[in-house]
């Protein structure tokens, strides 16, 4: 990405200064970071450099603010409420076209993890079959890939299927209220594999369900990134601060990747309410939509950005209107950030490709527990 | 006293009328739900809709989470009472603004005529656009050594629900004191303070008292939807959503965070009944059947 | 100086309307300071439109009021009204002392003095150990009396009084009638008196006021020469029959007229 | 004219400080939009809203008039039986202090995700509750010597409710409606929020919020303002009707 | 056959208390039918109360109430009471002439004929063209037509009126009075009267029942003979007089022992 040259060169002084030596940390830097959701594996990394003192590292006392249903953690970033936030690309490029002014400084996830579930006897494999069937989502701005979908598949989202939104559990989909229901691979699917089969008397199993890939089908939209408060971007303190923010993050996400059931436990301990083995489960899945991480983690990848920015463009929602209605300026994104993190994290000799990475196999207990 | 004990046993039975009926429609009901003329009408039977009572109370006393030694009661408990705190805040905000807005609109008509439109309509903006401003807002302000503390918006969210059903029943008693009465003041010449005071405000406590009711049953509402919404922690509306998100493998779960709503708002109406009692005890009785 | 003038005031109800109602029409009334006026006419009069008036309670569609040569308004805030109305009109929150201190306490009297003339006035009235009841557990002649004792307590300048001793019995209501006037005498305070008892009329007044409806107006003033000085002899005094005797008349008159005009009207009407 | 007037100044100044307030503290439109973008994306979605508000409309005034049916019906029972009235009343507190959210998903559990009677029921129970505590009191608030009097005519608890309870309750009812038909509205679209379909203005207000479409969402609101103060006006007409007449 | 038996009745107001009220205590009165009884006596002595009683509105403390040999509850549901009160109580959202209809109502009478009865009603009272005014729009003595109006609408075999006349002036007094004989000895109903008008009692009644307050008992009764047609010719003659003066007698005695015993209560009460 190509931010203004002036930014760059603050970014790179910024950088050099850093590189002293982190042990003299005397009065450390408040940060706050706004989550999406509630404490979850899907945001380990972060609670892991947390707990595992990586931010005290690097001289950061991270607080760590929840997300909720009405909670925008781009636009609390853009109100100053938060010095740090995650959000799905598409959803802050949208905050971003409205006045907030942010930007992506590490794109953590790096592939969707979204997917359509229907049970097999509907038949239902790809986003063409969605025709005329009941298909769930969450709305909330997590659709978006959806109505890529349909978009791709020349559907029309209000007239050629019903829109359902789906609850915060998968009980639509299990009670065939919903023929195709939206589920991260980390959470919600395994929600449904944690659901007694009545038929059976035992838990449903993958063979159960058909799952369709937004990734697969070639609509998956970036989601988790690091976004920074764009308006304090030419502060070099500021820039300073984002750096090691970014560095320890990736380092938290390079200590879940190889310490899978220490992480669970730290979310668990931070006060998950999901029980043990679907937020192993999810520590793994989410692993898998990180790594391997071919630029490094974080790094954003010019390709994926731009398809997920056209995408948003030219998939019409239910009412004919698009997430988008124009290019974001180059500004929304910059690689400065990370690139000098993980600069930083390879100097500590810290993996940050993962390039040799195998995900685990969890088994998923009744009610998730 | 006596009148309480009755009280509390008639809750009682009642509680047990509808356990009774629960289990009852288990039995009888349709696993999948009855349709009439293409309408579903009976709600599903089965366990994940509608699981057995005694699962739900046996929830209470295991853990909250496999592992944990927190036993669920214990946290629907001390959120049940987090949220109790929050909403008599938004109750006394929404009593202050709401009665304070009707004395105002009965004190001057054109305020009536000005304001009452845009009070309805106030009321039908939803949480949901007004959640995140009211957090925002709350967040910026600081007045002295004034810190806004994130619970607060959550009680401004009560106070919201609260304050318009006090507003109209006070509105509407204000206007109920006898036009005698009214003219004995007047022949007095009383200030309109002194009216409101010694007239207006007593005549108008029988209509006062179903809209408190209705005002304390809001501002719980409000609250819990703003621990929803904003995500604040310690709440029993915060506990809703986390166990709702599991109900697909653990109904019963969900179901004991909504008991505690439940107990939340009969605690904020038993308050509101003993208001009732305390102020109408030297009316005139109706004499009875 | 008067205490009281009405002059040439009128008071039409749904001005305008098929549900028009003269009143009042075209009234003149001057009291003196210290008399004690009584109107009487047959029911619907305007005997209780015209205390309203006066009271500032009402205003007129014409014509105008004035008190001690202030505007009825004026007077009204000056808080110079004791007003006693047809129905007790208590309040049914307050005790029945509470109910009397009323009017002393928008007066901004203190507690123990409002106290003080409660008792006084519930002496007064004969029911001392009624003070911490409410109203609605008195019997009705107990709860008119303690309007009067309400309209009594602040020792107003102007007494304005409609039929109020209605629900008493005959012992109690000679009784309130003989205290009425030693107040009224020792405070020299100016009455205006509903009653539609002609002998309550005569005993009381100085002047009678004869009223007749439809439109309402006053049709004779006949003054009562009983000297000041009244007590149970007055009750046998010539003068006290000669004067009930030319009340009734005047009455007798309103009546005929008044079923002569109605039956005029009864034809038009149809 | 009198009528309207203060109401259209009133609302003309709030606007004015409203959209003042936008321009001059350069509030972004992700964080609130000025009045006049709402009012250009109302007019621009003018007939989405119309649609949107028929089905969250439909949906609130279902359960506005079932929900006073049911509230009026309750409440005379509880004043015949108090007996019905002690055991039903906490029940009744106990349901409606459940909040919206909760109670929506449960239902939707209940029926059908696809299914509008959750919402339905759900308005229904707000308004129930919101007429059976007001009408309760109006139908038991009456003065005792008219009761007597009934009483002395030997008239059935039917003829009393008739005769003396009911249009002593009538004042009660309204002030009911008037807070019942604003909570309606919003109670219709908030039960959108937790699932169902995707056709009301709930879910087009949440939709646009998301997608950071501040104004759209707000003209969305506006549509929901709309259509409480339409149901609000026709209470208020209704009363008018009812009570033609009496006294002031 | 009685029509109406009051045996040993009492009633204790907030019994056990410290605001008991001894309101009646062992009363005891026997009416024959189409009898016409007055209760007379100073206020707050029961004179209410017992007619509540006897209406079945409320309950004895002790003794029992028999109206036609039935219980006054049976008479009660067999709607053999009409009603007037002390205070008119009529009801604010219905016009006069649904006010009159009201019993009609209950009794099940088809709308004409309410319809025509209230008309008929409305001229007996002398009101016919306010029929479709507010109660609150007529003067109090109007309201107070209207309510004995309404009590006489049904034609009851019992008929209780609590100071029906205490807000009219003297001639429409006089008149209604006549009317109410009139339509009482043509339907021969029975009658109990509340008043504080002794010739109003002595005029109307067979028989005046005389009661002294705290506690509320019977003192005397006083037959009064003056034959069962009675007019204008009645209030001069002899017997008039004569049960006036027996009346007053009864009752002075009653006031005096009265103000007796009050004394005494007053060295106990403090
Ligand atoms: N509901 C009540 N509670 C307590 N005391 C009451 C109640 N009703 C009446 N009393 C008392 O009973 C006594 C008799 O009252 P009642 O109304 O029968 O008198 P009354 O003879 O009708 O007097 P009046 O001529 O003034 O109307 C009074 O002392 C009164 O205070
Ligand atoms: N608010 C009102 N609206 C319409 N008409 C009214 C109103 N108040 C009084 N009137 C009418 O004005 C006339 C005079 O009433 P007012 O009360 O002054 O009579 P009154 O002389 O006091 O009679 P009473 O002796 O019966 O109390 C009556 O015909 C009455 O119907
Ligand atoms: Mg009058
Ligand atoms: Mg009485």
């Amino acid at each position: 990405g190509g931010s203004d040259d002036e930014a760059t060169e603050d970014t790179e002084a910024a950088t050099e200064e850093t590189t002293a030596p982190a042990a003299e940390c005397t009065t450390p830097t408040p940060v706050k970071l706004q989550l999406q959701w509630f404490t979850q594996a899907q945001f380990a990394g972060y609670y892991a450099a947390q707990d595992q003192g990586f931010y005290a590292d690097q001289c950061l006392e991270v607080t760590i603010l929840e997300g909720a249903v009405d909670i925008t953690p781009q636009n609390v970033l853009a109100d100053g409420q938060a010095d740090f936030a995650i959000s799905w690309v598409s959803k802050a490029l949208a905050s971003r076209e409205g006045g907030a002014n942010i930007v992506n400084i590490a794109q953590v996830f790096q592939r969707s993890g979204t997917l359509q579930v229907s049970f097999k006897d509907k038949n239902i494999t790809s986003s063409a079959e969605f025709k005329g069937k009941k298909i769930g989502n969450w709305g909330y701005g997590n659709e978006f890939e959806i109505f890529a979908a349909l978009t791709k598949a020349g559907l029309d989202p209000a007239k050629d299927v019903t829109l359902v939104q789906q609850q915060f559990d998968m009980a639509g989909l299990l009670s065939g209220d919903i023929d195709a229901a939206e589920a991260m691979t980390y959470n919600e699917y395994a929600q449904v594999l944690e659901a007694k089969n009545p038929a059976t008397g035992a838990l449903y199993t993958a063979d159960d369900f058909n799952v369709v890939s937004y990734e697969a089908e070639g609509v998956g939209m970036l989601q988790d990134a690091i976004w920074a408060d764009g308006s304090r971007l030419e502060d070099p303190a500021y820039v300073d601060t984002a750096t090691k923010f970014v560095a320890a993050s990736i380092q938290g996400w390079a200590f879940c990747r190889d310490n899978v059931s220490a992480c669970r436990d730290i979310v668990v301990s931070k006060g998950s309410k999901l029980g043990a083995s679907h937020q192993l489960w999810q520590m793994n899945e989410v692993n898998k939509l990180i790594w391997p991480a071919a630029g490094g983690a974080g790094m954003i990848d010019a390709a994926a950005w731009d398809r997920t920015s056209s995408l948003s463009q030219t998939a019409k929602n239910l009412e004919g209107g698009t997430v988008l209605t124009k290019a974001p300026d180059a500004g929304a994104y910059t690689n400065d950030i990370v690139t000098a993190a993980l600069a930083m994290l390879d100097a500590m000799g810290v993996d940050t490709t993962g390039s040799g990475y195998m995900p685990e196999t969890v088994e998923l207990l009744e009610g998730g527990n | 006293m006596r009148r309480i004990a009755y009280r509390s046993s008639m809750f009682v039975v009642a509680i047990v009328s509808v356990v009774a009926l629960w289990e009852f429609y288990k039995i009888v009901g349709p696993q999948d739900g009855g349709k009439f003329f293409g309408v579903s009408i009976l709600p599903r039977a089965n366990d994940t809709a509608m699981p057995h009572v005694w699962t739900m109370l046996s929830r209470y006393n295991r853990p909250e989470v496999r592992g944990s030694d927190t036993k669920i009661w214990s946290v629907v408990l001390s959120g049940t009472l987090f949220s109790l705190r929050l909403s008599l805040v938004g109750f006394f905000m929404g009593t202050t603004i709401g009665v304070g807005l009707a004395v105002l609109m009965s004190r001057f008509k054109v305020v009536q005529r000005g304001l009452l439109p845009y009070l309805v309509m106030s009321q039908t903006v939803p949480l949901i656009a007004l959640a995140p401003l009211v957090v925002s807002w709350g967040g910026k302000l600081e007045i002295g050594s004034f810190v806004w503390p994130r619970w607060l918006s959550a009680s401004i969210l009560g106070t919201f629900l609260a304050f318009f059903p006090i507003a109209v029943g006070t509105l509407r008693g204000l206007a109920s004191a006898p036009a005698a009465a009214v003219e004995l003041m007047d022949s007095y010449a009383a200030s309109w303070k002194q009216t409101l005071f010694k007239l207006r405000f007593p005549a108008a406590v029988p209509f006062m008292v179903p809209a408190f009711k209705l005002g304390a049953s809001g501002a719980v509402v409000g609250v819990v939807v703003a621990e929803i919404s904003t995500g604040l922690k310690g709440g029993i509306g915060r506990l809703i959503i986390e166990y709702a998100r599991e109900a697909t493998g653990d109904p019963a779960k969900v179901f004991t965070a909504v008991f505690g709503a439940a107990a939340l708002g009969i605690t904020m109406s038993g308050l509101v009944a003993l208001s009732d009692v305390l102020l109408m005890r030297n009316r005139p009785k109706e004499t009875s059947a | 100086m008067s205490a009281l003038e009405v002059v040439s005031t009128s008071k039409i109800f749904n001005q305008g309307t098929a549900k028009q109602v003269d009143a009042l029409v075209d009234v003149n009334l001057t009291v003196n300071p210290g008399e004690f006026v009584s109107l009487i006419g047959p029911s619907g009069c305007g005997k209780s439109t015209l205390l309203r008036l006066i009271a500032n309670l009402l205003e007129p569609t014409s014509g105008s009021v004035s008190v001690n040569k202030k505007t009825a308004a004026q007077a009204r805030l000056d808080q110079d009204y004791g007003m006693a109305f047809q129905q007790a009109g208590l309040f049914d929150w307050r005790t029945v002392s509470k109910n009397i201190e009323l009017p002393l306490e928008l007066k901004g009297w203190d507690k123990a003095k409002r106290e003080a003339r409660a008792k006084e006035m519930l002496e007064l009235v004969k029911l001392p150990e009624f003070a911490d009841l409410y109203p609605w557990q008195l019997s009705g002649g107990m709860q008119q009396r303690i309007a009067i004792a309400r309209a009594l307590a602040a020792h107003p300048q102007l007494l304005l009084m409609d039929e109020p001793f209605g629900a008493l019995d005959e012992m109690t209501r000679e009784y309130m009638q003989g205290e009425l006037l030693r107040i009224c005498g020792e405070t020299s305070t100016t009455v205006v008196f509903v009653t539609h008892s002609i002998p309550e009329a005569v005993y009381l007044s100085n002047r009678v006021i004869v009223m007749s409806p439809r439109p309402g107006r006053i049709t004779a003033v006949i003054d009562v020469d009983l000297g000041s000085k009244r007590n149970e002899d007055t009750r046998a005094a010539d003068g006290f029959f000669r004067s009930i005797t030319a009340v009734r008349e005047a009455l007798r008159g309103t009546h005929a007229e008044h079923a002569a005009a109605n039956a005029v009207r009864g034809v038009e009407d149809r | 004219m009198r009528q309207v007037g203060p109401a259209i100044i009133f609302g003309i100044a709030f606007l004015a400080l409203w959209e003042s307030a936008v321009r001059g503290f350069d509030l972004k439109p992700y964080f609130l939009a000025a009045p006049s973008k709402i009012g250009e994306q109302f007019f621009k979605n003018y007939s989405r809203i119309w649609e949107a508000s028929m089905v969250s409309g439909g949906n609130a005034l279902v359960g506005l008039v079932v929900g006073t049916v049911l509230g009026i019906a309750m409440s005379f029972i509880l004043s015949r039986y108090r007996f019905l009235g002690e055991l039903i009343t906490p029940l009744a507190i106990a349901l409606n202090a459940i909040p919206i959210f909760v109670l929506v998903a449960v239902l939707n559990n209940m029926y059908s995700i696809t299914s509008e009677i959750p919402r339905r029921v759900m308005v229904t129970l707000v308004v129930y509750f919101i007429v059976l505590v007001n009408v309760a009191k109006g139908l038991t608030q009456v003065r005792s010597t008219h009761v007597e009097l009934m009483r002395s005519y030997a008239a059935s608890e039917f003829a009393i409710l008739r005769k003396v309870r009911v249009p002593n309750a009538v004042p009660y009812l309204f002030t009911a409606l008037k807070v019942a038909a604003p909570a309606s509205v919003i109670t219709a679209f908030v039960s959108e929020y937790f699932g169902g379909l995707q056709n009301g203005l709930g879910s087009r207000i949440t939709s646009n919020i998301a997608n950071a479409k501040n104004a759209a969402a707000w003209a969305y609101v506006l549509g929901a303002c709309l259509l409480g103060l339409a149901f609000y006006a026709v209470s208020i007409i209704l009363e008018g009707i009812a009570r033609k007449g009496e006294a002031k």
